[in-house]
């Protein structure tokens, strides 16, 4: 167990971690502002990673790819906002759950059917690929250093944006009484739009950072989604702040306990069952980390109203 | 286009089945092939039913019906329509399921209802041996058989000290398991992944930490993908080796010139030189204007070997129909087929190494991992 | 509200003539095909009972489907392996005998419900949905990785488990068992609804700070209600395994306490036949839109979408109009 | 004078800089109404929430009945017969009348599991409905959706659900408040009888009805109560006079 690798594993959480931020930051938006659960959040990562394979493959620029996923999510984002979402923000969640539910049924099969039934190819550009070496001799990859970079540029970038601009404090008005600011005059639903098409993009750019290093295949989506609703949960659902606390803890403990939990069972057990339940455990954890979390405290760690 | 055209084409038979199924002519002979057409894996459903359609479409019979169903991967829904082929489209052979825990839930109840079983893919260890049934044939391979050829390969290539890694779940367990069967080095470590993983960075960590010269993997579909990705970014040049899952037609473009140079172990390549095979190869590449993978070849063979049966025996006389399909008279794309006494393939499974023709990936054949290979579960069925 | 019971009444009729025509006509699937709209039916309406009387939005009863779904299953994987489950306090080889499994399904999907529920009600909101998931989530990946039970694999049962009296191996007679139990299950519920548990629990979803005021503790009367609703989606699980013979990890994942939730809402929140018109709307939808086209997701999504949208009431509220509820 | 129902001993309760509760004391004897008035913001609603569990205090002790309830919730306090109506009706709205009012008996009875028997066959639990129900003269409405109700009419059926309570104490907060003249002074005439069945305290701005019926009255000022005494006193009391009543002349 050297120290090397303990410190390697701790930036794959890290990087990990920023990942999920740039998902469960726009979850986090739309239901502090909007009162909505989006199931199909999951879906925009997708369609931010086709966009963004697609263009990769046309342009061969993994700029120009990244800039087509965050267009394309936001696109996305705004049509399904102005044509399902507006007629759910007065219905509970129940409605939303269904509605956005039958949504991911729509986006899955459409892009399938637009895309074909394989996997795209979208590969990490030659200028980011490879490992680099860091202080202690860690050898890493320098694309995930990248996306841990982008990740922070962006967050920082959001938390910018939510403090700082006129738009930000809309938000954060929307967040407190959705009511009061249209007595105020708010355009609501053109805020309800930018916000919305704003998280659409966020989750489009994460699906593209990670589409170069994992799949981008349909249904990539759901797992991500259901890890950004985790996040979301730990932080405090409403909370920019909660959502970047909530991903880099979940980030942490979903990579730490994978690598760690079997090794200490095998200390215990022999290493066939050693593995088998440190993996089955380790696939657990966020799940109990949650749970902990809610009934410690049941509105998350800086939740405001349920 | 070419959408559009299986998507027609699909519909039609369907259709035209479904229009049939009032007047059941009893020459005829009715096939019910459910697989995954929807989703994440439908990739591999499609490989396998136009590869199959390829076959029958060939054989210009008009007294075979085909029905295709969508099983959207999931068990209670392979059961549901594989009930209805059964009690009420009456079909007399099935087939298509590509995933183990779909065949395990359709195949037993299948037999036990006097209907044939050809698995085009799917080969759990449980139907090769202690619950073997004499209407189930297996066409691809037992599922451990790719991964014994890979332990065997290793041997042949001197690697002493390999880490190999499954996901977590029973498919991945008979992986390792049918590789240390034939593995005879250290193991540098053995980790099982979450199913459906996909950062894969903790365990490449842990690889370059071991100590390893070499690195066995079965991760099928997406999780392949992005391992290999990963892998190829992160420094660790230990030469890897995996069975053709991850190192098919349709998952190599997606991992593009990570999979260069990678050896993998198949029963089948489009360069094994047949007549058969070389025409299969032509026909496929022709009707659907993309190259074969390893699935599509066994959704062919599987047609071939039922129109080679079907010439010999009627289906209605079951035992004939049996001794028709033993007898797997028909030619392969592998070159010579012939069944082991469970039902199972045994064949030669050769090493490929990944190559790049143009700007298409694709593989070649290398050497013979393991000939004439029968599975390790034929011993235990009593059929 | 006699609109609502008529319109009930002849729901109840058709999911019963329609199997028997088909038996008639030696139509086994369709019989096969209606077992499955009550047994899901049933899985709607526990849920019910939670989501419609007590409004707890809970996305994780696939958790008490899965567990009735597995108590099945290692019961019978046990008996027809002829291996102990246990020795101690007596030699118990497993069952096939549908009773005595529906029972050990009940009593553990209740504990599984009263565990889940005391620590889930503490939560209310989004965030209950969402530890009701995590939950759910947690007994998914147990399942996957539980070898011993055939793990992702799933376990297959050879032959039905047996009804003394009856052949459950003859599609109608476990049509008629399935059916029995699901108008049960209804005539339970209704009286639950009318009764002073029902009044509270409702009274505690409208506004919980009355059922305060009046001395009544939400928490217990939300905690009966999720230990009452548990077992009867665990009862439905044991059944839906016992349909398929095969009980597989699928059972527990997200995606079924989704479609458990789908019957309930498109039938009607609250209404008390709503999860009975929600699964035959959504199997039928499944089985018809199955052989349209490859991509017959989409249509069932557009589908799904216009009844959230513009049927308001859910399938019954449209022609039975408003009022009415628990 | 026998020793008092409800005591409340040096409460304060702050949030952040706001002192919401100053140190407040007061008690609830048998038979008495007890009006609590004081300008908008005073703290009345908090002292009420505190009262009835709804608000843990900061500090101070409550008592009922002679027993220290600072610790228990709403529930338990129910329970030792604490009846209360809200300022802002919180009723069962999808409900009728007659159902919210046989949902406060099977309050009073407590035990709500029964799980078969139709609640509204209960012969018992609609007597008790409906007997307080005329006693506030919402008999022929019973039927009725509360969600259809006038506002006046839900205040009615606030105070008849805790009527079903049989409550030892009741605390009510601005029952009058959306009542027209007539009922107003219907609803006085019928508190005056009610403190014969248990004390209650007040907490109402309709001043004429204050003075009508209050045996004392308390006067709230920033979370501190600056006076309590009989209504001439509170009347002639400079203080109270220059902190509220102001220029306003009294009837």
């Amino acid at each position: 167990m050297s120290f090397i690798l303990i410190l390697e594993q701790v930036l794959n959480g890290l990087q990990f971690g920023v990942m999920l931020f740039l998902m469960a930051a726009g979850l986090t938006l739309v239901f502090g502002v909007m009162g909505l659960i989006n199931l199909a959040h999951g879906s925009l990562y997708m369609v931010g990673a086709f966009a963004a394979a697609a263009v990769a493959g046309l342009t061969g620029s993994f700029l120009l790819a990244l800039i087509a996923s965050l267009a394309a999510a936001a696109a996305a984002g705004a049509l399904v906002e102005v044509t399902v979402i507006r007629r759910l923000y007065d219905r509970d969640h129940l409605d939303q759950v269904l509605a956005t539910f039958a949504l991911i049924l729509i986006f899955s099969e459409g892009t399938r059917w637009l895309f074909g039934s394989f996997p795209l190819f979208l590969d990490v550009p030659a200028y980011l690929s490879g490992p680099v070496t860091l202080p202690f001799g860690i050898q890493y990859p320098l694309y995930r250093l990248a996306i841990i970079a982008i990740g922070l540029v962006v967050g920082a970038g959001l938390f910018w944006l939510i403090a700082r601009t006129r738009i930000g404090v809309q938000i954060r008005a929307g967040e407190a009484d959705r009511e009061m600011i249209a007595a105020l005059g708010v355009d609501i639903s053109k805020l309800y739009t930018v916000v919305f098409a704003l998280g659409a993009a966020l989750a489009g750019l994460a699906g593209a950072l990670v589409g170069a290093i994992q799949s981008v295949q349909v249904g990539m989506g759901e797992p991500v989604l259901i890890l950004a609703f985790v996040v979301i949960v730990i932080g405090g659902i409403g909370s920019i702040k909660g959502a970047l606390v909530g991903a880099l803890l979940v980030g942490l403990t979903d990579t730490l306990g994978g690598v760690f939990l079997p090794r200490l069972f095998a200390l215990m057990l022999e290493p066939a069952d050693a593995a088998s339940l440190g993996a089955s455990l380790a696939s657990m954890l966020i799940y109990i980390l949650m749970a902990a979390v809610l009934l410690v405290r049941p509105s998350g760690l800086f939740g405001g109203s349920a | 286009m070419k959408l559009l055209k299986s998507l027609a084409m699909a519909t039609a038979v369907s259709t035209l089945a479904l229009s049939a199924q009032t007047m059941a002519a009893q020459a005829e002979t009715k096939i019910g092939m459910i697989t995954t057409l929807s989703g994440g894996g439908a990739g591999l459903g499609v490989d396998v039913r136009d590869g199959f359609m390829l076959a029958i479409e060939a054989a210009g019979r008009d007294d075979i019906v085909v029905v295709i169903e969508d099983d959207q991967r999931k068990p209670e829904s392979a059961v549901q329509i594989a009930d209805r082929m059964i009690q009420s489209e009456k079909v007399d052979i099935m087939t298509g399921i590509i995933w183990s825990n779909l065949a395990m839930a359709v195949i037993p109840a299948a037999t036990a209802q006097d209907v044939f079983y050809l698995s085009p893919n799917a080969g759990p260890s449980a139907l090769a041996g202690k619950r073997c049934h004499k209407n189930y044939f297996n066409v691809a391979w037992q599922n451990d058989n790719l991964h014994e050829a890979a332990g065997a390969y290793a041997n042949d290539a001197s690697l002493k000290n390999s880490f190999i890694m499954a996901p977590n779940y029973p498919a991945g367990k008979d992986a390792l398991t049918g590789y240390k069967r034939m593995y005879s080095g250290e193991l540098a470590g053995e980790i099982y992944t979450k199913l459906g993983q996909t950062d894969y960075a903790a365990e490449i960590a842990q690889i370059r930490a071991s100590g390893a010269d070499s690195v066995y993997f079965f991760l099928p579909g997406g999780m392949g993908i992005s391992f290999l990705k990963q892998y190829a970014d992160s420094g660790v040049d230990l030469p890897v080796v995996g069975p053709a899952f991850s190192f098919d037609q349709g998952i190599l473009q997606a991992v593009g010139k990570a999979a260069l140079g990678i050896k993998n172990t198949s029963q089948w390549n489009k360069d094994i030189d047949n007549a058969a095979n070389a025409a299969f190869v032509a026909d496929f590449q022709a009707k659907y204007d993309r190259l074969p993978s390893l699935y599509a070849s066994q959704g062919f063979d599987t047609a071939n070997l039922i129109l080679s049966a079907l010439d010999k025996a009627d289906v209605k006389d079951q035992d004939a129909f049996r001794a028709a399909l033993e007898a797997a008279e028909f030619d392969s794309v592998r070159g010579d087929f012939k069944f082991g006494p469970n039902h199972h393939p045994v064949q030669n499974i050769y090493v490929r190494e990944v190559i790049q023709e143009g700007d298409i990936f694709t593989n070649k054949i290398i050497a013979t991992g393991l000939s004439n290979h029968a599975d390790a579960y034929a011993s235990e069925c009593k059929m | 509200m006699g609109r609502e019971r008529l319109f009930n009444a002849a729901m109840l009729l058709a999911l019963l003539a329609v199997p028997l025509l088909a038996w008639g006509l030696q139509e086994p699937f369709i019989i096969t095909l209606a077992t499955k709209v009550a047994i899901l039916a049933l899985a709607g309406v526990g849920l019910n009972i939670a989501l419609g009387l007590g409004g707890l939005v809970s996305l994780g009863h696939a958790a008490f489907f899965g567990i009735g779904g597995y108590a099945m299953g290692t019961l019978a994987s046990h008996a027809q392996n002829y291996e102990p489950l246990f020795s101690w306090p007596f030699l118990f080889e497993g069952s096939n005998q549908m009773p005595l499994i529906w029972l050990t399904a009940v009593l553990a999907s209740a504990s599984g419900a009263l565990v889940i529920g005391a620590l889930s009600l503490r939560t209310s909101g989004v965030y209950f949905i969402m530890i009701t998931l995590a939950f759910c989530q947690m007994l998914y990946y147990f399942a996957i990785s539980w070898s011993a039970y055939g793990g992702e694999d799933g376990l297959s049962i050879w032959v039905r488990n047996e009804m003394p009296g009856l052949n459950t191996l003859d599609p109608i007679q476990f049509f008629a068992v399935a059916f029995g139990v699901l108008c049960l299950a209804l005539w339970f519920s209704a009286r639950l609804a009318r009764s002073a548990f029902g009044l509270a629990l409702s009274a505690a979803r409208q506004s919980e700070e009355r059922v305060e005021t009046v001395g009544l503790a939400p928490f217990k009367l939300r905690l009966v209600a999720f230990v009452i609703s548990g077992p009867i989606t665990g009862l439905a699980g044991a059944l839906f395994a016992d349909l398929n013979r095969f009980v597989s990890p699928t059972m527990l994942s997200w995606h079924t306490s989704g479609e458990i939730m789908i019957f309930v809402i498109l039938g009607g929140v609250g209404r008390l036949y709503g999860p009975l018109v929600g699964a035959a709307v959504y199997i039928l939808l499944e089985h018809l839109l199955g052989g349209i086209s490859e991509y017959w997701q989409i249509f069932l999504g557009l589908l799904l979408l216009g009844m959230v949208l513009f049927a308001r009431g859910g399938l019954i509220g449209a022609p039975v109009g408003s009022g009415g509820g628990a | 004078m026998t020793n008092p129902v409800l005591k409340v001993e040096n409460l304060s309760k702050s949030f952040g800089a706001l002192k919401a509760s100053n140190d407040v004391s007061l008690d609830l004897r048998p038979g008495e109404i007890h009006a609590l008035i004081g300008p908008n913001g005073a703290g009345k609603s908090t002292l009420i929430k505190q009262i009835s569990g709804g608000l843990r205090p900061d500090a101070g002790r409550i008592e009922v009945l002679g027993r220290d309830v600072t610790v228990l919730d709403t529930v338990a306090r129910a329970r030792m017969g604490l009846g209360r109506t809200f300022q802002i009706s919180s009723l069962a709205m999808e409900f009728s009348v007659l159902q919210n009012a046989v949902l406060g008996a099977l309050g009073a009875r407590g035990r709500a599991f029964g799980l078969f028997r139709n609640v509204m066959r209960d012969a018992a639990l609609l007597e008790t409905a409906h007997d307080a129900l005329s006693r506030v003269g919402l008999q022929d409405v019973a039927q009725q959706r509360t969600a259809d109700l006038s506002h006046g009419q839900r205040r009615q059926l606030e105070v008849a659900v805790a009527l079903t309570l049989k409550p030892r104490l009741f605390l009510m907060d601005e029952p009058m408040a959306g009542l027209g003249a007539s009922g107003s002074k219907e609803l006085t005439g019928f508190l005056d009888a009610l403190r014969q069945e248990a004390p209650i305290l007040l907490v109402e701005p309709d001043m004429d009805a204050v003075f009508a019926l209050a045996d004392r009255i308390s006067v709230l000022v920033y979370g501190a109560v600056i006076a309590t005494g009989t209504a001439d006193e509170i009347r002639n009391n400079p203080e109270v006079r220059r902190a509220y009543l102001g220029e306003e002349e009294l009837a």
